[in-house]
């Protein structure tokens, strides 16, 4: 494979730059929230991981529903790195969330309805991905992948509402109103940072995919000569 | 109609299957009254504590024994490839879906009339009639909940090495939303229902049936095009 | 809960940009490696 | 549904380029079979030279990798239900359930293969097979050759056209495979096609109309029985 500029790598670069320049706004630029105080910065990196892991997931979804009807080998790679990106956020977000909620209500976990969510969110995908992994013909591999993924998503908004009708009688956490424009501004640069981060790490992992599953591809044997024999025909 | 007569034969022949190997059954009953009994150790002797936690143990003796019975269910179907023989058939595999969802619901429901007296022993809970009714009924559409996509799962890795931790590892996260409808239903029974909100925990444990018995109806036909 | 405004808390937002930037590093480098080994096969 | 008149009527079983494909290795490739309606086909082979995976193509068991195939005219993607209920596979396994009895497990064959079959009718058909008698045992207790003569009763309720199977004689004592020669000797004579893998040559080629060698997947010999003895005499 020959070492070009590929447009993912544009993707990279771009989520590198924005991510460096909505992180410096966030972190010191922006005001210190009225409440929270510094700890609220965090949600500038945490509130886009969340964001983006759920477009991920949803993407993962269509993906699977395109793979399971095309029996492409590449829907069904899209919708591996999409999950497996979907993952790496999601625990990202879980180890942001639990900073969060130590810095605010001093403990390292809540049962809060988001964070709760998320964590079952990861288990349910890490799931597919270790159904995956046991399986070995790529066909029923790419099939079973897509199911799974299927499965898992549609739990997802029952999951939500589960938690919180499970919560509904202990207070509903509040969180920070984000007024203050330069307070919107890191955000929303870091929401697209994280997303074009994730589209190049979805193209690398859909890559590598594809790249076993060439491997895999073995041509078919030359045909042997017939050897003798009477025909029939 | 041959649809629905189709899965019933299947049904039929694993009733047929589960009452010949009772000790199947048993062993998964014992297992749940085990499980009943590890937790009232867990808890300690403290019987508030556990008459309040009460529901939450029932459910999840229930749901740690339905994995049990659910891969049994498929280890029958592999042990001589029998599957492979009904998928030989003319048979619509959706038919072989429900006949297989609709056996592991109903032994499912099968757990409940011992685990629940059982608990209610152990626990010393009081429970009226009307509760116990309400309290099957519960447990009915937490068994077509579970049951639903378990079914999927077992036939899918029924003949993957790691059956015994990957179905646990997919379906538990998987049926949370019935684990804690079950739970928060069967702890108001038990402990009271101030505010009637049994209703509501009932409608969900139901929507999750029914999304999920219509999802996983439409899957298992690609999940065995290759056979299982 | 408190009711007043959290004073400093600089250590945990340092700890959660550094997890997230570390984080998202390993990961990129596992693919970049991935990607290499599945090239050279 | 099909032409009787032998000359129109579509190929049994026709496949073009068909080839599958497990993770690396080929266990099939170039397969250009034609088996015509009514013959009595002979797949031999050694070990892994792909006689399995041919059959459970055909079955619909695996997807094909590669090429395509028609069964009597249809295709398989198209018509599954239509193919599962034109052709019946009796493989390596025996798919039976040990703890229903023999009578049990033919009516759930028969129920689900959509047939009504009357008691007497099956015990009459266990008795073809000397099972009779053992009607109402849990067939977990059965020897392997009575397992294996009350799976391939399954070839007989189905009433299907094509009948392909896999290793017929292994487990069987020289009763049991004097009686499955017998029924694909009548599985001729009433028109249907059989394809048969077999390692038993000496009964096998005396059998088939044709036979047809494979090595390392894929079809190199086609000939009579007899020449194929004199060739498997000769080369292996």
């Amino acid at each position: 494979m020959t070492r070009q500029f590929k447009w993912d790598s544009g993707f990279g670069l771009l989520g590198l730059l924005l991510l460096f320049i909505g992180s410096y706004i966030g972190l010191f630029v922006a005001p210190a929230e009225r409440y929270m105080g510094e700890v609220q910065r965090i949600m500038y990196v945490h509130v886009p991981c969340a964001w983006n892991a759920m477009l991920i997931y949803m993407l993962a979804f269509i993906f699977a529903i395109v793979s399971l009807w095309t029996h492409r080998p590449k829907w069904d790679a899209m919708t591996t790195a999409a999950a497996e990106v979907g993952i790496v956020l999601n625990a990202l977000l879980l180890v942001q969330g639990s900073i969060w909620a130590r810095a605010t209500w001093g403990v390292w976990w809540d049962w809060d309805v988001r964070l709760t969510t998320s964590l079952i969110m990861l288990l349910l995908f890490a799931g597919v991905l270790a159904l995956r992994s046991f399986v070995h013909d790529s066909g029923r591999r790419a099939t079973w992948t897509a199911i799974a993924t299927i499965v898992a998503f549609v739990d997802v908004p029952l999951v939500y509402f589960c938690v919180r009708w499970w919560r509904s009688l202990h207070q509903v956490q509040s969180t920070p109103d984000t007024v203050a424009p330069m307070m919107v501004v890191p955000l929303r640069i870091n929401a697209f940072a994280i997303l074009f981060l994730a589209i190049w790490m979805m193209a690398q992992r859909a890559r590598v995919e594809l790249a076993r599953g060439r491997q895999e591809n073995v041509a078919e044997p030359e045909r042997l000569a017939p050897i003798g024999g009477s025909s029939h025909d | 109609m041959s649809l629905l007569s189709q899965a019933m034969t299947v049904v039929r022949k694993d009733l047929l299957l589960e009452w010949r190997g009772k000790g199947r059954l048993i062993s998964v009953l014992l297992f749940g009254v085990v499980t009943l009994l590890l937790f009232s150790f867990a808890v300690g002797p403290d019987s508030t504590l556990l008459r309040a936690a009460a529901g939450g143990f029932l459910v999840l003796a229930l749901l740690l024994s339905s994995t049990l019975g659910l891969s049994e269910s498929f280890r029958v179907e592999q042990e001589q490839r029998a599957i492979e023989g009904l998928l030989l058939l003319p048979v619509d595999p959706i038919a072989l879906y429900y006949g297989k969802t609709l056996s592991n619901t109903l032994f499912l429901m099968l757990l409940a009339p011992v685990l629940t007296p059982v608990g209610l022993i152990l626990y010393s809970v009081q429970l009226d009639l009307k509760g116990l009714a309400v309290l099957l009924g519960l447990w009915t559409l937490a068994a077509a909940g579970l049951s639903a996509p378990g079914t999927l799962y077992a036939a899918m890795t029924s003949r993957l090495q790691s059956q015994d931790v990957l179905l646990p590892l997919l379906l538990f996260p998987l049926v949370i939303p019935v684990l804690m409808g079950a739970v928060k239903s069967t702890t108001l029974i038990l402990t009271g229902d101030p505010m009637s909100q049994v209703g509501s925990w009932a409608t969900l444990l139901a929507s999750f049936a029914i999304i999920y018995w219509s999802l996983c109806g439409l899957l298992f036909p690609h999940a065995i095009e290759e056979g299982i | 809960m408190t009711d007043g405004v959290i004073v400093g808390g600089w250590s945990y937002v340092v700890a959660a940009y550094s997890i997230t930037a570390a984080g998202l590093a390993v990961y990129a480098w596992s693919l970049v490696h991935r990607r290499r080994k599945t090239e050279l096969e | 549904m099909s032409p009787r008149a032998a000359d129109s009527a579509p190929l049994a079983v026709q496949t073009t380029g068909l080839g599958k494909r497990f993770g690396r290795q080929w266990a099939l490739a170039h397969c250009d079979l034609q088996v015509r309606p009514g013959e009595v086909l002979l797949l031999a082979g050694a070990n892994g030279s792909g006689k399995t995976t041919l059959l459970r193509l055909i079955a619909g068991l695996y997807k094909p990798t590669q090429g395509s195939m028609t069964i009597y005219g249809m295709d398989p993607d198209q018509e599954k239900l239509a193919c599962r209920r034109t052709l019946t596979l009796v493989g390596h396994d025996n798919y039976l359930y040990s703890q229903l009895s023999a009578l049990e497990m033919l009516q759930v064959w028969t129920r689900l293969g959509g047939l009504d079959l009357a008691e007497e009718q099956a015990v009459e058909l266990l008795r073809e097979v000397d099972l009779d008698d053992r009607r109402d045992y849990p067939v977990g207790g059965f020897s392997a050759g009575m397992r294996k003569r009350l799976t391939l009763r399954r070839t007989r309720l189905e009433k299907p056209k094509l009948v392909l199977l896999d290793e017929p004689f292994s487990a069987l004592d020289a009763a049991g495979q004097n009686l499955i020669e017998e029924w694909i000797e009548g599985y001729r004579t009433a028109g249907k096609t059989v394809v048969l893998a077999s390692h038993n040559l000496p009964r096998s080629t005396k059998l088939c109309d044709r036979a047809i060698l494979l090595q390392q997947g894929q079809m190199l010999w086609q000939g009579t029985g007899n020449e194929l003895l004199d060739h498997v005499g000769t080369t292996v």
